[in-house]
């Protein structure tokens, strides 16, 4: 259970060994990376910068790892969430789950992405041609989010 | 009563304010304030914060780092934070 | 769309970079990895042998990812299965998919590893204190399988 | 009728058998056979045979390469394979 924000970047393949080795009774590691991309609503983009609430962030991250684990049966959870000034293909965000067994491993990493992208407080600012425009929150994160609520 | 509050992203941008301490006089507003109502309260400031509290665009409260709703009650000594909502991951 | 059987060991970061820079408008990359465990219903394993049919394996592999571009959005997606002697905490498999968003990467990821695990021939035999034993295909991988029919 | 087949996993182990060209006469057995029919055929071997293909255990079969069922076809030329469900992954 581990909760990182940072301004440098990851090393994913690292941080996937050591969730390996952590437990030899490990036999699945869902992961997910999220990075920068070229072009958001057809602009192209050259600059991202990531600004957070210290403080509320790790505890909000922390808080949604205990939620999926109140609900899936895994061994380890982590969060690496990149803040400050970012680049197109620079990575955002690592989240890692490992388990037993792969189906609960995917839910958990995808619950807790879903609760990242809409609980979190992360905020985007993003540089295109036309200057500088905050992102605005996207209904299909909302929606993502209503799913576990069922 | 005493509270500290945090203005994040956009609101932090235009308002051009990070953070600052706030003191109320311990009145009947002060024992029964809540979001909404500190909202209302700093919206007076000026058209440009009336627009960024109550405006069309969507603004989150959180205290002492938990996202609250708009009816939640302030404490004296409270961390009280004001932000969009939020675009991470 | 890449599928490799190989004995050789991965570095499953060193393809997840691979994955995240073959375009710049990738913003997700979903990945599963799978290793041997060391307690398996009960019983240490000291090693794990994979058989698998050569020719076959490859196409049903290739297959499974087609399947899953018919139904989701999706970019690239990997598939580095092992075969031969495993030893405990030994990857065994490596599923990523990239894409410009987390939710079909996710679905799709998902999707892979199930039918991986009921079609594609590829046979386990362990070595335990009590001998060798060859492993039986697990209701819960053909129940996993079903869910994607509905 | 010529065909080749492959044994894995349990069968190839306990029937010593990992692959073989098995030449049969072009009659009206041949021309009908099926997944089923060859098994039964080759059950007939041994006890051993007859337990590891029709036995308690399930075999799967598959044609050139692709999974198919007990009533499958086989047609000359054909590699065909028998095979435990599978457990990669």
């Amino acid at each position: 259970m581990s909760v990182r924000v940072q301004t440098e970047d990851f090393d994913a393949g690292f941080e996937l060994n050591q969730l390996r080795h952590a437990r030899k009774d490990t036999g699945a590691i869902v992961s997910f990376i999220g990075q920068v991309r070229d072009l958001n609503d057809g602009d192209a983009v050259s600059q991202l910068t990531l600004e957070h609430y210290p403080g509320m962030t790790e505890k909000t991250l922390a808080s949604i790892i205990q939620q999926a684990k109140s609900r899936w049966d895994f061994f380890e959870a982590l969060i690496i969430h990149r803040v400050g000034s970012l680049k197109p293909t620079d990575q955002i965000v690592l989240v890692a789950v490992s388990g037993a067994h792969r189906g609960e491993a995917f839910k958990a990493c995808e619950f807790i992405m879903d609760f990242l992208k809409t609980e979190a407080p992360f905020w985007k600012k993003e540089v295109t041609q036309s200057g500088e425009r905050w992102l605005e929150a996207k209904h299909a994160d909302d929606a993502a989010r209503e799913r576990w609520m069922k | 009563m005493k509270i500290k509050i945090f203005y994040f992203a956009r609101l932090k941008e235009t308002l051009k304010f990070s953070t600052e301490d706030l003191e109320l006089p311990d009145d009947a507003f002060a024992q029964t304030l809540t979001i909404l109502k500190l909202k209302a309260y700093l919206a007076k400031r000026s058209d440009v914060w009336q627009q960024m509290l109550l405006g069309k665009l969507k603004v989150r409260g959180a205290i002492n780092h938990e996202l609250v709703d708009d009816n939640a009650p302030i404490a004296d000594g409270d961390e009280v934070a004001f932000f969009p909502p939020v675009t991470g991951g």
